[in-house]
């Protein structure tokens, strides 16, 4: 019993980042159909942006909040720099544009960073609180409070503003959205504004348990898309549930099966869920029709 | 001209003076090799964009049939002492047999759903290749041994540039007949409408999988290729970035694009050649360069380019 | 002889019934309309005989066999072809591509010969090419021949959904609104084409809001209200029942139909 | 040619870029160096370096770049396994030295006429790792390895020995090269009876990680980790969570300690300083690898009196007594690598740094 | 007319177009159209399938670029306004193809109508676009993507209304719409001029419902204007007849 609960703590944990960054991926989804491969390296810019800038001794409450403007000014200069000059493009093609972008930012943090793994000092310290005989560090609680709160917030912005509503009608409809007198550059801009800030607010969070380093973006939005497909893309609280289901996945398979294979059980996982619930486990009941 | 461009075998003939023609301009064997890594990645590459490109299916594991190509070439003569050229074919065999019942289901599943089903399962391939040491030598991969014919041991840049570029216009030669062809039409159909390809007769799930063993047959035979060329094998062939590669490559050159196909792989296999001179800001201008290229010719460069010749000679 | 029957067929959607216990039986070679207000059911029904959606209850019989829930391309080999309210066209292909493939059915499939360019495939395409030239000619469209569907305007859109359903030379055709965005004379134009389709001896199963066409056109007419048939006859009897006229007709669709019918 | 040419095909970035880039840096520094004291023979080096990211693919292509196009007449690096393997036809088909700087015994058994390395084989860590069991009475023991080519390599050839020394696996354990939580196998560990201590073979930030959960999980046994994180970076990203950590590495990292007797002191205070002084970095055992692959190469090329390819080879087969960062060198015909057990030393963390174990 | 307006003269036209030349890549669709609508008109535009018609409305409405000619609303050129500064001036349009947001709720749809404005009549109008469409409030918590053609068309036109547009552009509002409701379409339309002063320019397949209801018409063809006139000079004239109303 305490080892299960050990295992669910650190799939909690895992999948809590998962989540975050399938949360950026659905943000950025709604407003444009578009799949952000750069997602990850929003993530990888929170955190080593904190690093950096604590190790120049800026405290880390300052830091964090100039950590997090840095990666929505990248948001920001992405969306004008490279999508919206490429605005009308498939889906696909800006999709490869993401692609390109977090290679981009990844080329650029090893200049303007460094090639090394950097750790951040957690932020109630290390020493692990006893829960029913699983050790659990404090900073899993930043982690997992972080993504609760960012979730109830998201959620209030889709389905309770009209701008939130207005993101989604630019994703489902551009036409039909300029028509309205949506300005969709700006709310696509926005979105991917917004999309950074929360990647970096995880990679901050999380910086301290996981470590970061230039090159954690590219896994993570690995693991972010697929967690997000499993929730149903486009669905705040899929996402959520996804990441977290794919962080468990991994933890009580490396606990219970084996751990060379427990990437293998939860991509098993995924496709059998796929197989059964093909829009995932919230993806809107197609409303396609003809 | 435009007659002549528009002709369904245009891509191949073209490709074909291409590969002719550079064998007589490429100064050494550094560069007969990057060349027939170009061919052995166009190769997958018109595989795969017979399925993106016509048949608008995408696949983001397609790297796990390019990386069992290639372990079976490595394998299967090492432990059952097959010829390599037996090997290939079962390769492809395999191959198309995996892609034929995972198929089925997969392929039931849309957009992105279908992207994130095919990733996992090439995630999977990928795992199972480097963590099975025993058959494929682990993440440190395995040796190939050399390919003989009739006696021949076939080695050097060269021969292996003239053996992949026959590959390749033999592979982009089928592809355009398949395209112009009623199943073509068939894929190309159920790209724009599902609905209305079945009304119209169009067995959906049926020509899906069809498309997607062929693909799955070009992607083992490119990896057969690489390995043979190579005389070895690591796990990175099978792996989630090369699958991307791939796809880029694809998107890059242009979708529905068989002659795309070519200039997708040529631009990622040898801009990293020329940019890895700049040392640390390789990356940087790769990426630059793979934004710059997709916003400027946004259908991918030959679609772009040939719809821009169009406008301009009218 | 009726070629086609629905037998109490229904579906719902989330707690609305669709379409809810409908049966009707038409005669081969006719021209079978079926009518309602908005939200009727009338493309629901279109859905449900096509297998595009399964019915939850009731049969559907084409030629004297059950093709109940049978999926769209094996009912096309039934003979039964139709098109879409809501366009559903390939639009990344030639109006004539477009065309070619409504003969899918008839043309011949080896996976070989067309990888190989045998030369059976090269005629097979100029067969379909040369039949697909002939049915745009049929519906106005031979100058678009060449130019990609995305770049012709909404009315031919329809128009070349026409020309592929016929494409496959099916015995049963229904047509979803075909004269959706077409002016009066070109709904003539249309209204010529399907006249002489039923001449062959095709069958044709129609949904239609422009009343002079329905009502000029149709053999029998069938009428939808919420899902359920309100009533069915000839066009002048459907014409003259009150509860039509109230729910459906109002005074546009009685004045059309009257300078229809005279 | 009026310059001598040395290739290398590194993993500068990727996954092994903190083996890579000390390789890059430190060739690039010595390199430097031994032009600005006037060269070899007389000539100057010329130093060609491509970024491989760890690729097989891509390395095997720059070999033949190196090889064809750039004209080298010797060949230093290759920082994995894989790339080394994939490189290796290349050399031996163009006859042209090749010194690896990657870890794997296969690199050397067999031996290949033209293939030699210079670090450490993960088998010696094996046996110097389980030699300090044996002598503190442990027999009992938990393995949780990384699965890259390192740690999956180095897992078997504990597996090997382990034998040899009495040592019964009681756990065994893996995690992916990028994952960011190992609790789940730690807890599986914990509980198996009778463990005595953990080994962990891997490198990059996984060691770390794994060092972290170790403490987070309150283990009472000791924690043994492999050369493959002998850099300082490992004890900065564990924290306090290294300290009373073993490894078996080269006497590099403890430089400043060593006895004044000890033979190799100035060879490796040296390097350390020039190594940090240049690039503001602390120094790792893996540039030291280059450090050694090169020197060697040199001392080569100045007993040949040439650049021929095949007498640098013959020569660098000759090589003894060479004092490296590893150790002492002694080559043959029939070793490539030509270090001992006895190159190894048993370092413990102590107050956030290396020091000499008992 | 509604107060607070401030009343236009009605010869200074509320949208003049000039010289305007559009098309789609190469191929040009329209060559040089100049039209103009002045305030509380309803002006219809009939023509054949491909003449131009949606060309033209998209181009009005900014989301069709526009190679030449100019276009000015209230006296203010938009030739190179964005489409949302052209909602924001007034104009709003019933799109070809409805063009709904299919995945969002029906309420979704038609408050997102309202999307530039401020006021607080927002609640009043949406009861207001209720009671002319019943069915719409009676799935207004579902996708819209779920209705019917005709059902969508309905919600097409009511978000449209929702912007309290001073230019409403109808691009065939009757198609796929029941007959009943055709009727109410054109009195909704004669309703909102009456009323509220909305001034109406509507493209129509229904070329005699929609040049009974007009002031004044003009006739597109090929891209060009070919002719114009009262809406009753249209009906009677035999060229017009004969090309569009099949009699
Ligand atoms: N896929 C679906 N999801 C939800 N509701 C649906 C779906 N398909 C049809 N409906 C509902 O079923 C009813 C019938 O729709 P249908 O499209 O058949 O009407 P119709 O008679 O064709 O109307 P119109 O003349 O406007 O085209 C409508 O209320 C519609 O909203
Ligand atoms: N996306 C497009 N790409 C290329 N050409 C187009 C495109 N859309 C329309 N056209 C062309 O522009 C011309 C005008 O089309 P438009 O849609 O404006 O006509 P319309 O009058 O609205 O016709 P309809 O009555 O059928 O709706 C046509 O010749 C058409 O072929
Ligand atoms: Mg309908
Ligand atoms: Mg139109």
């Amino acid at each position: 019993m305490p080892d299960f609960l050990q295992f669910c703590v650190s799939g909690l944990t895992v999948g809590a980042v998962y989540a975050l960054v399938a949360l950026g991926f659905t943000i950025i989804y709604n407003a444009s159909d578009v799949v952000n491969f750069a997602q990850g390296e929003f993530v990888m810019i929170g955190g080593m942006t904190t690093v950096f800038i604590t190790a120049a001794g800026v405290p880390l409450h300052f830091a964090i909040p100039a950590a997090i403007l840095a990666a929505m000014v990248i948001g920001l200069l992405l969306h004008r720099l490279a999508i919206e000059p490429a605005r009308g493009a498939s889906a696909v093609t800006l999709i490869i544009i993401t692609i390109g972008a977090s290679i981009f930012l990844r080329g650029g943090a090893q200049i303007v960073f460094d090639k090394q793994f950097h750790s951040l000092p957690a932020f109630s310290g290390d020493t692990p609180v006893m829960i029913g005989g699983a050790a659990v560090l404090p900073q899993s609680f930043w982690v997992l409070g972080g993504a609760a709160v960012i979730v109830a917030l998201l959620w209030f912005f889709f389905n309770r503003t009209l701008l939130g509503k207005a993101v989604l009608a630019t994703a489902a409809n551009r036409l039909a959205a300029r028509l309205v007198g949506i300005n969709t550059s700006f709310v696509v801009g926005f979105s991917f504004v917004l999309s950074a800030a929360i990647g970096a607010i995880a990679g901050i969070l999380v910086a301290p348990i996981t470590l970061t380093s230039y090159d954690i973006g590219a896994l993570l939005a690995l693991k972010g898309f697929a967690a997000a497909m499993l929730g149903g893309m486009g669905n705040p609280l899929g996402a959520i549930v996804g990441g977290l289901a794919v962080g468990l996945l991994e933890a009580l398979g490396a606990g219970y099966i084996s751990s060379t294979y427990k990437d293998a059980i939860a991509f098993i996982v995924i496709l059998a869920v796929l197989f059964v619930l093909p829009g995932g486990f919230f993806g809107r009941a197609s409303t396609e029709r003809v | 001209m435009r007659a002549l461009l528009a002709h369904r075998l245009a891509a191949p003939v073209a490709i074909a003076l291409i590969v002719v023609a550079l064998a007589f301009v490429l100064p050494s064997n550094f560069y007969l090799r990057v060349a027939a890594l170009v061919w052995i990645s166009a190769l997958a590459v018109i595989g795969l964009n017979l399925l993106m490109g016509f048949a608008g299916q995408v696949s983001l594991g397609h790297a796990g049939f390019f990386g069992l190509g290639a372990y079976a070439v490595a394998v299967l003569p090492a432990q059952f002492s097959l010829h390599p050229l037996l090997a290939l074919l079962a390769g492809a065999l395999v191959c198309g047999l995996i892609a034929f019942v995972v198929g089925r289901p997969i392929l039931r599943l849309k957009g992105h759903y279908l992207a994130v089903a095919t990733l996992g399962f090439g995630i999977l391939i990928a795992m199972a290749i480097a963590n099975e040491s025993w058959l494929t030598g682990g993440p440190d991969g395995m040796p190939v041994s050399r390919l003989t014919l009739f006696g021949w041991r076939v080695r050097g840049a060269s021969t292996w540039y003239w053996i992949t570029g026959a590959l390749l216009v033999l592979g982009a030669w089928l592809a355009v007949n398949l395209v112009a062809s009623p199943t073509g039409r068939a894929l190309r159909a159920l790209h724009d409408s599902e609905v209305a390809a079945r009304v119209a007769g169009v067995d959906v799930a049926h020509y899906k999988l069809i498309v997607f063993v062929i693909s799955a047959v070009y992607a083992s035979v490119a990896g057969s290729a690489l390995a043979l060329v190579n005389g070895f094998v690591t796990p990175d062939s099978a792996n989630f970035i090369h699958s991307i590669e791939l796809v880029t490559m694809v998107v890059l050159g242009g979708m529905g694009s068989v002659f795309g196909s070519l200039v997708g792989a040529a631009i990622l296999v040898v801009l990293p050649q020329v940019l890895t001179t700049f040392h640390d800001y390789e990356h940087l201008l790769l990426g630059l360069m793979m934004m710059v290229i997709m916003i400027v010719l946004r259908s991918g460069i030959v679609p772009s380019l040939a719809a821009l010749i169009r406008r301009t000679r009218p | 002889m009726s070629i086609l029957k629905v037998e109490e067929i229904g579906i719902a959607f989330g707690g609305v019934k669709a379409v809810d216990n409908v049966s009707f039986s038409v005669e081969a070679g006719t021209v079978f309309s079926i009518i309602g207000p908005n939200g009727a059911g009338k493309t629901t029904l279109f859905n449900l005989v096509s297998g595009v959606y399964r019915p939850r209850r009731g049969r559907v019989i084409l030629q004297g066999e059950d093709v109940t829930g049978l999926e769209p391309n094996r009912l096309a080999r039934c003979g039964l072809s139709r098109t879409f309210q809501n366009l559903q066209v390939f639009f990344r292909m030639t109006a004539l591509e477009n065309v070619m493939v409504g003969r899918h059915l008839k043309e011949r499939r080896g996976l070989l010969a067309h990888l190989l360019a045998l030369p059976s495939t090269a005629r097979q395409n100029r067969e379909s090419a040369e039949i697909a030239r002939q049915l745009l000619e049929r519906v106005g469209l031979a100058e678009y021949a060449e130019t990609p569907a995305s770049a012709m305007p909404y009315g031919a859109l329809k128009r070349l959904e026409i020309a592929r359903a016929l494409a496959a030379e099916p015995q049963v055709l229904l047509l979803d609104e075909p004269a959706a965005g077409c002016n009066p004379v070109e709904t003539e134009e249309i209204e010529t084409l399907i006249r002489r389709i039923a001449d062959e001896g095709m069958t044709v199963v129609l949904v239609e809001h422009d009343m002079k066409l329905v009502m000029r056109i149709s053999d029998r007419v069938h009428v939808l209200e919420q899902g359920q048939t309100l009533t069915e006859g000839r066009a002048d009897e459907v014409r003259a029942n009150p509860k039509v006229i109230e729910a459906y007709l109002g005074t546009h669709g009685t004045r059309e139909a009257s300078l229809a019918l005279g | 040619a009026d310059t001598i040419k040395i290739g290398s095909s590194l993993a500068i970035t990727g996954p092994a870029s903190f083996l890579g880039d000390p390789e890059a840096k430190t060739l690039e520094l010595y390199v430097k160096k031994i032009n600005e004291a006037g060269g070899v023979n007389g000539k100057q080096l010329e130093l060609v370096v491509y970024d491989d990211g760890a690729n097989a693919n891509k390395a095997r292509t720059f070999a033949t770049r190196l090889v064809e196009d750039d004209g080298i007449v010797a060949m230093i690096g290759g920082s994995s396994t894989g790339a080394t393997m994939a490189m290796i036809p290349v050399f031996e088909d163009a006859g042209i030295p090749f010194i690896s700087l990657a870890g794997a015994v296969v690199i050397v058994d067999p031996v290949k006429p033209f293939v030699f390395k210079t670090p450490h084989t993960d088998k010696m860590a094996c046996e110097k790792i389980f030699e300090d069991m044996k002598a503190k009475g442990i027999a009992k023991v938990g393995m949780i390895s990384g699965t890259g080519g390192f740690g999956k390599s180095m897992h078997g050839q504990c597996l090997g020995v382990a034998g040899n020394y009495g040592i019964e696996i009681v756990a065994d354990e893996t995690y992916g090269p990028k994952d960011s939580d190992m609790t789940p196998q730690l807890t599986n560990i914990k509980s198996a009876p009778g463990l005595q201590a953990v080994v962990n073979p891997g490198f990059g930030q996984g060691p770390a990680i794994v060092t972290r959960n170790f403490k987070q999980l309150g283990f009472d046994v000791p924690l043994y980790q492999s050369h493959g994180v002998a850099s300082k970076s490992f004890i900065e990203l564990a924290g306090d969570a290294a300290e009373g950590v073993r490894l078996p590495a080269s006497a590099l990292l403890v430089a400043e300690k060593l006895p004044d007797s000890d033979p190799q002191k100035a060879v490796v205070t040296g390097y350390k300083a020039a190594y940090e002084e240049a690039t503001g970095q602390p120094v790792s055992t893996f540039g030291g690898h280059a450090y050694d692959g090169l020197m060697m190469l040199v001392e080569a090329m100045q007993r040949a009196g040439s650049e021929d390819p095949q007498a640098i080879r013959d020569e660098l087969e000759k090589t003894s007594g060479f004092m490296g960062t590893a150790g002492v060198v002694n080559m043959s015909p029939s070793d490539h690598l030509g270090l001992d057990l006895t190159a190894f030393r048993m370092l413990e963390i102590r107050d956030g740094d290396w020091v000499l174990a008992d | 007319m509604a107060p607070g307006r401030p009343p236009l003269r009605s010869d200074d036209p509320l949208l003049k177009i000039e010289g305007l030349r559009s098309g789609y890549g190469r191929i040009e669709a329209l060559h040089g159209v100049s039209l103009e609508v002045r305030p509380g008109e309803v002006v219809a535009l009939v023509g054949g399938n491909g003449a131009g018609k949606t060309t033209l409305l998209r181009a009005i409405s900014g989301v069709q670029p526009v190679t030449a000619g100019g276009v000015r609303f209230s006296g203010t050129d938009l030739t190179r306004a964005s489409a949302h500064a052209r909602v924001k001036a007034g104009i709003a349009q019933v799109p070809e193809g409805r063009q709904i947001f299919s995945p969002l709720s029906i309420e979704d749809n038609l408050r997102l109508g309202a999307y530039l404005r401020k006021d607080a009549e927002i609640a009043a109008d949406l009861e207001r676009v209720y009671d002319l469409f019943p069915v719409l409030k009676e799935r207004r918590r579902n996708p819209a993507g779920g209705l019917s053609g005709g059902q969508q068309q309905m919600l097409a036109i009511g978000r449209a209304m929702m912007s309290r547009p001073k230019l409403l552009l109808l691009d065939e509002p009757s198609m796929g719409l029941a007959p009943v409701l055709v009727d109410q379409v054109f009195a909704i339309i004669a309703r909102l001029r009456e009323e509220e002063a909305v001034t109406v320019f509507l493209v129509e397949q229904n070329a005699f419902a929609a040049l009974s209801i007009a002031d004044r018409g003009y006739v597109i063809e090929t891209g060009e204007i070919a002719m114009t006139g009262s809406g009753r000079e249209l009906l009677t004239d035999e060229r017009v007849r004969e090309a569009y109303l099949g009699v």
